[in-house]
């Protein structure tokens, strides 16, 4: 019995009362974020899809524009709720481009572990996301009890649980508190002990292989041209990765491989999630043991009242949901020209999203938008 | 620890009120429902608190898929102009009795985003709130004291900013229409000649 | 004397029911390592429920309402408890099978009666998992006919009397579990929960019902774990020697349920219905087989 | 079995939870227990505290504010000098991100480790003048009041900003 | 193609082509023909689309277009700019090269007012009923804009 085998987009064409809006978000339990679709339904089957963004919108680039270059770390964090340390990084570092410094080593080390606990957090999110939009609540549990575990290293080292703004132009702000590397490394063995149980429960069961085999295919190609980026290109088989091809922070000292999936279907994304949330504990287990001595911070004078020489820059680092890149222009003042801020999410989130979206189910659309990581703040700015 | 009461100003009327309401007014505190709605990124820090972690439903508080359900309204952070054009047609589609909490500094005077052309400054203008909490954001302790402290003032009767949207609904609409019902630009500009001359002319 | 029976046994169903949701929300937390809700919750949700303003959409929505309930306390009272009836009846399940689908049908009215198309979509849901669960369970009830050559629960439950090794659970192991994967999706537990799914269709047949109305699906739920737990029981467990034996048996047979919702993700509803035809409805074939032959 | 081949039996090992003990933090009744101290972290970033006396009311913490939060004010009783001012911080503004700790050049200003800052609305008040109630609420003038209690607190030596 | 043979290569072809650090090279295109370089980068593997940005140069009253591509076998980043005036911002669409460039095109014209010949959806993706300026041009004060619309005020008066 193929239930996919007849479709109702064919009747809609001819009786146009036949269509109804929903509206898929923003205030729906299968939404993450803020962020909605207005689906154009036949039945349960999608016709069409309207974008409805801009409930997050909050002007960053213009504000931008009215801060200092250091008051600016403020605000970037808050691009992306759920990775926030990528931003951080990526401004400091386009920052450091244009003044052409170099940071001390222990500052790139310490750049690499938040990048990588960032990822973590980002990446239980969207596991447990993934599993609560199929309805499997406990692994939502789950990673979010460990996610707390990794924010609780956070609050030790940079004082926030969510937004750190630890990383600054030059280096970090501050060493890091006695003890942490100790208990930062057994708060990943824990999390390493915790991986069975969720394999067994998500990805070895059989109800989700049924979902998500198969559902929302991006091709080798596809990926490439679209501008996805992160697990979603890899999941789709191409072997790139932006910490291999343009090395930042600590990454050129460390040993990974790229980990790619051939498929590139929705069960494919999430078990790249999966697999590079393991090889992220890796890279912060052999950061802690090659953690050099020395400065966190070089010297660039009165922060505070920095002036960056005239110049523009871009620069991109890889985050757990694809290439966050800031483009920078400055023009010698004590504020920035313009700051343009490239999300990873647009996208999956808008282009993937008009062409996957037609023809599914409403029962697919929550997983779907799980698996590619949509984080709505990145593309609404 | 700084918990501001208004207790002994707001002069509970406590032997007027008949003993349906007390009782109701318990099984209220009890199990208030909240609405499942993220409206800024201040909802970053409410799945810990739903989840394994803090464990909300301790308390009989859960989230609720539709405003139809809950009781509880959540302003988690910053609300963009579109969001709270959303906010308010959510919050006129609870029943009532429903609740209002806002959430970090953004609700209060604007937050980071005080200067931005999109986003409001104070909710509290839109709609009536119930208990505002600072912090950007704030920590799961925190907001979990909130709700103790919402539960009690729900059972002893003194969270009623429901009332005030009835009551008041002229301030209310009048400031929803400032910010929404706009039909003229705000600013005078010179070069905004240039900006919809070729745009017109174009297919949509 | 028949009334007060009545009011009585609803009563008991009504508690029971609310107290089997407010101990599984409390397992279910355990799976998830939390703690969870005093099991108590689940009456204070319904008397805060029921002191709420509700809105009402037309007079369908509120018969609607009461329908679902009453239908399913009326399919409560044919099911023995232990032996005892709130009247005289021999209980047949032919009877019970067809009170049951009046509480779907009373909410199909009344959560289509608000117009909102995710209630539409839920309660769709709801009636082809019902269509999907039906067939597998008639032919397990047919088994238990041919078996016992008799169409009384009650006849059923007794001739399972005496010692534990007479529970139809031995005697038909393959109409058990047939029975058990149906049960799952008769009380609406995952994998076979597509009718509510939050995340697809925001709660499904809910989604508009406030206060009073949200209150009456809840105690519509909360009958429909005690008539089905009870069923399971009669057909499978002996039927209880005294009522706090039955409901004992009623827990454990509801806290399997819950403990499979939380491991299993849902499925779509077509592959809910296919899954139900082919793997229980075999099931139950073969056991069907097995007893006639 | 490599990841990702299903299984019908390893759903089933999550049964093994219900005999866990659960990982929840019963906060009202337990605290934090991750670090040296119960409760938050020990550079948490929670309410400011300010030595009045090693103040010396330069400013500079109103200077690096990114969001316009702090404002400085002339405490009640206090003669007008330019030394005689004190950050009063706007908690409808701040954002916490502890430049005002890191720029003050004499380690007066610090933020503490309590986070718990609410205030409900009076049922007395109507329309504008509860708004500006609760904007006045959240404007606090940081005393020593929470100097026991110290969370993130830059010394001397390690400078980043000013 | 490493970095020195394709500024040489850029540079033949009649485009302003500069080193900016490593892996990263900034050119400036002219309005009318950048189209036909942005085609031939692509098929020379320049084919993932990072961004589109816009930039107001309102002292010499030109906006710039900017588009962020990069090559995954030459490793090269190239910030690809293209001026236009500011009194008749008009441009031709890249949607045929880059089908994102839909949603990124969608943006700058919401933002700053950039025309977009050849896009077919161009309506407002953000902002809802939006009647002023676009918001990020350099003229539009957005602090006065929120005084107006949502009452904010700045903390101890004008500094």
């Amino acid at each position: 019995m193929n239930f996919d085998s007849y479709t109702l987009t064919k009747i809609a064409k001819n009786d146009k009362y036949t269509t109804y809006d929903l509206f898929f978000g923003p205030n729906h339990p299968g939404m993450n974020g803020n962020f909605g679709y207005v689906l154009d339904m036949v039945g349960t089957e999608i016709n069409n899809v309207r974008i409805n963004a801009g409930q997050l919108h909050r002007g960053f680039e213009k504000l931008m524009e009215r801060r200092g270059w250091v008051q600016n770390l403020t605000l970037v964090p808050r691009i992306c709720v759920m990775d926030p340390d990528p931003n951080e990084v990526t401004y400091c570092m386009a920052v450091e481009k244009i003044m052409n410094v170099e940071i001390p080593e222990r500052a790139k080390y310490l750049r690499t572990i938040t990048l990588e606990m960032s990822r973590l957090t980002s990446l239980l999110i969207s596991i447990g996301g993934a599993g609560a939009s199929l309805g499997l609540y406990t692994i939502m549990h789950w990673t979010m009890a460990d996610r707390d575990k990794v924010l609780d290293m956070f609050e030790w080292l940079t004082g926030g649980r969510v937004y750190h703004i630890y990383n600054i132009p030059g280096g970090v702000r501050r060493d890091t508190p006695k003890g942490f590397l100790e208990k930062l490394y057994e708060t990943m063995e824990y999390l390493e002990s915790r991986l069975p149980d969720y394999d067994s429960l998500l990805f070895e069961n059989p109800i989700i292989h049924k979902r998500l085999k198969g559902l929302g295919p991006v091709t080798k190609e596809e990926a490439r041209k679209t501008g996805l980026s992160g697990p979603n290109l890899r999941a789709s088989g191409n072997a790139l990765d932006i910490r291999k091809d343009a090395p930042y922070a600590a990454y050129s000292e460390l040993e990974f491989d790229i980990i790619t999936q051939e498929e590139g279907d929705a069960f494919a994304r999430a078990l790249q999630m999966r697999l590079e949330y393991e090889q992220a504990i890796d890279l912060i287990k052999q950061a802690i043991k090659k953690m050099p001595e020395g400065d966190v911070h070089a010297n660039l004078g009165n922060l505070g009242m920095l002036k960056v020489n005239p110049g523009e820059a871009y620069a991109k680092v890889e985050s757990s949901k694809g290439e966050f890149g800031y483009y920078i222009v400055s023009k010698g003042e004590k504020k920035p020209y313009r700051v343009s801020v490239r999300g990873p999410s647009l996208p999956a989130g808008f282009l993937w999203a008009t062409k996957h979206l037609p023809k599914m189910k409403i029962d697919d659309v929550a997983v779907w938008m799980g698996t590619f990581g949509i984080c709505a703040p990145d593309f609404d700015k | 620890m700084q918990i501001i009461n208004y207790a002994d100003e707001e002069r509970r009327q406590e032997d007027n009120r008949k003993l349906w309401d007390k009782v109701t007014a318990y099984f209220r505190s009890r199990s208030l429902w909240m609405l499942h709605y993220c409206t800024g990124c201040g909802a970053m820090e409410l799945p810990p608190i739903m989840t394994s972690r803090w464990d909300i439903e301790r308390f009989g508080i859960v989230p609720m898929a539709t405003p139809r359900q809950a009781d509880i309204l959540l302003l988690t952070g910053y609300a963009s102009t579109n969001t709270m054009k959303r906010i308010i047609r959510t919050y006129e589609q609870m029943p009532e009795p429903k609740w209002v909490i806002a959430f970090g500094s953004c609700t209060v005077n604007g937050g980071m985003y005080w200067d931005s052309y999109n986003t409001v400054n104070n909710v509290g203008e839109y709609i009536p709130i119930d208990i505002t909490i600072a912090g950007c954001m704030p920590r799961p302790e925190a907001i979990l004291d909130t709700m103790v402290k919402l539960m009690n003032m729900v059972k002893s009767g003194d969270a009623k900013a429901f009332q005030k949207y009835k009551d008041n609904y002229g301030y209310y609409k009048a400031n929803q229409d400032k910010l929404f019902a706009r039909t003229a630009p705000v600013l005078e500009s010179a070069s905004l000649k240039y900006v919809h001359n070729e745009t017109e002319g174009s297919e949509q | 004397m028949v009334v007060i029976n009545i009011i009585l046994y609803s009563l008991f169903a009504i508690l029971v029911g609310l107290i089997f949701m407010g101990i599984g929300r409390k397992v279910s937390a355990r799976m998830h390592l939390r703690y969870g809700p005093p099991f108590y919750q689940s009456i204070l949700d319904i008397f805060k429920l029921m002191s709420r303003k509700s809105f009402t959409h037309n007079f369908v929505m509120d018969l609607g309402m009461v329908m679902a309930l009453a239908g399913l306390l009326g399919t409560m009272l044919y099911v023995p408890i232990a032996g005892h009836s709130a009247f005289i009846s021999n209980s047949n399940i032919i009877v019970i099978m067809y009170l049951m689908a009046i509480g779907s049908l009373g909410m199909a009215m009344a959560v289509t009666a608000s117009g909102n198309p995710n209630a539409t979509i839920g309660i769709s849901r709801a009636l082809t998992m019902m269509l999907g669960y039906e067939i597998p369970f008639f032919i397990i009830v047919l088994g238990l006919i041919i078996s016992n050559n008799s169409s009384s629960i009650s006849v059923i439950a007794a001739s399972q009397a005496g010692s534990i090794w007479n529970w139809n659970i031995w005697h038909m192991p393959l109409g058990y579990i047939a029975m058990e994967i149906t049960l799952q999706a008769m009380m609406g537990e995952k994998p076979f929960d597509a009718m509510i799914a939050p995340a697809e269709v925001a709660s499904g047949p809910m989604v508009e019902l406030s206060g009073k109305y949200l209150g009456l699906g809840l105690l519509t739920h909360a009958v429909s774990i005690f008539v089905e737990t009870g069923l399971m029981v009669n057909f499978f467990f002996g039927g209880g020697s005294n009522p706090i034996d039955f409901v004992i048996k009623q827990l454990g047979i509801y806290l399997i349920a819950v403990i499979f919702d939380n491991i299993f993700p849902r499925y779509k509803i077509e592959q809910a219905v296919k899954f139900l035809w082919i793997f229980p409805t075999g099931i139950a074939v073969v056991q069907l087989l097995l007893l006639a032959f | 079995m490599a990841l990702g081949e299903k299984s019908i039996s390893s759903p089933l090992s999550a049964i093994k939870n219900l005999f866990k003990k659960p990982v929840t933090v019963r906060y009202p009744n337990e605290e934090l227990e991750v670090y040296s101290e119960k409760g938050v972290s020990e550079r948490f970033r929670g309410v400011h505290s300010n030595d009045m006396a090693k103040c010396i009311g330069c400013g500079s913490c109103e200077r690096i504010c990114p969001v316009n939060a702090i404002v400085m004010t002339l405490p009640e009783g206090s003669e007008d000098t330019r030394k005689q001012y004190r950050p009063k911080i706007d908690y409808g503004r701040c954002c916490f991100c502890a430049f005002c700790v890191d720029v003050c050049p004499t380690v007066s200003l610090k933020m503490s480790k309590e986070y718990d800052f609410t205030s409900a609305a009076p049922m007395k008040l109507r329309d504008g003048e509860e708004v500006k109630f609760v904007m006045d609420e959240f404007n606090y003038l940081p005393t020593d009041k929470y100097d026991d209690n110290p969370g993130y607190v830059t010394g001397k030596k390690k400078k980043v900003l000013g | 193609m490493n970095i020195t043979e394709l500024l040489k290569d850029l540079n033949s072809r009649g485009l302003e082509a500069e080193k900016i650090c490593d892996g990263e090279i900034k050119v400036i295109a002219n309005k009318d023909n950048f189209i036909t370089h942005l085609h031939y980068l692509q098929s020379i593997n320049y084919e993932h689309l990072a961004n589109i940005n816009g930039v107001d140069y309102i002292d010499e009253n030109e906006f710039e277009v900017v588009y962020q591509i990069y090559s995954y076998t030459d490793k090269i980043h190239i910030i690809f700019k293209v001026r236009i005036p500011r009194e008749k911002p008009v441009i031709q669409s890249i949607v045929d090269l880059w089908e994102q460039a839909q949603f990124y095109e969608r943006e700058v014209h919401e933002f700053y007012g950039i025309h977009f010949e050849g896009n077919k959806d161009l309506s407002p993706l953000f902002l809802e009923d939006w009647m002023d300026l676009p918001p990020l041009r350099k003229d539009f004060d957005t602090e006065r804009f929120s005084e107006i619309v949502m009452g904010s005020m700045r903390n101890g008066g004008k500094k």
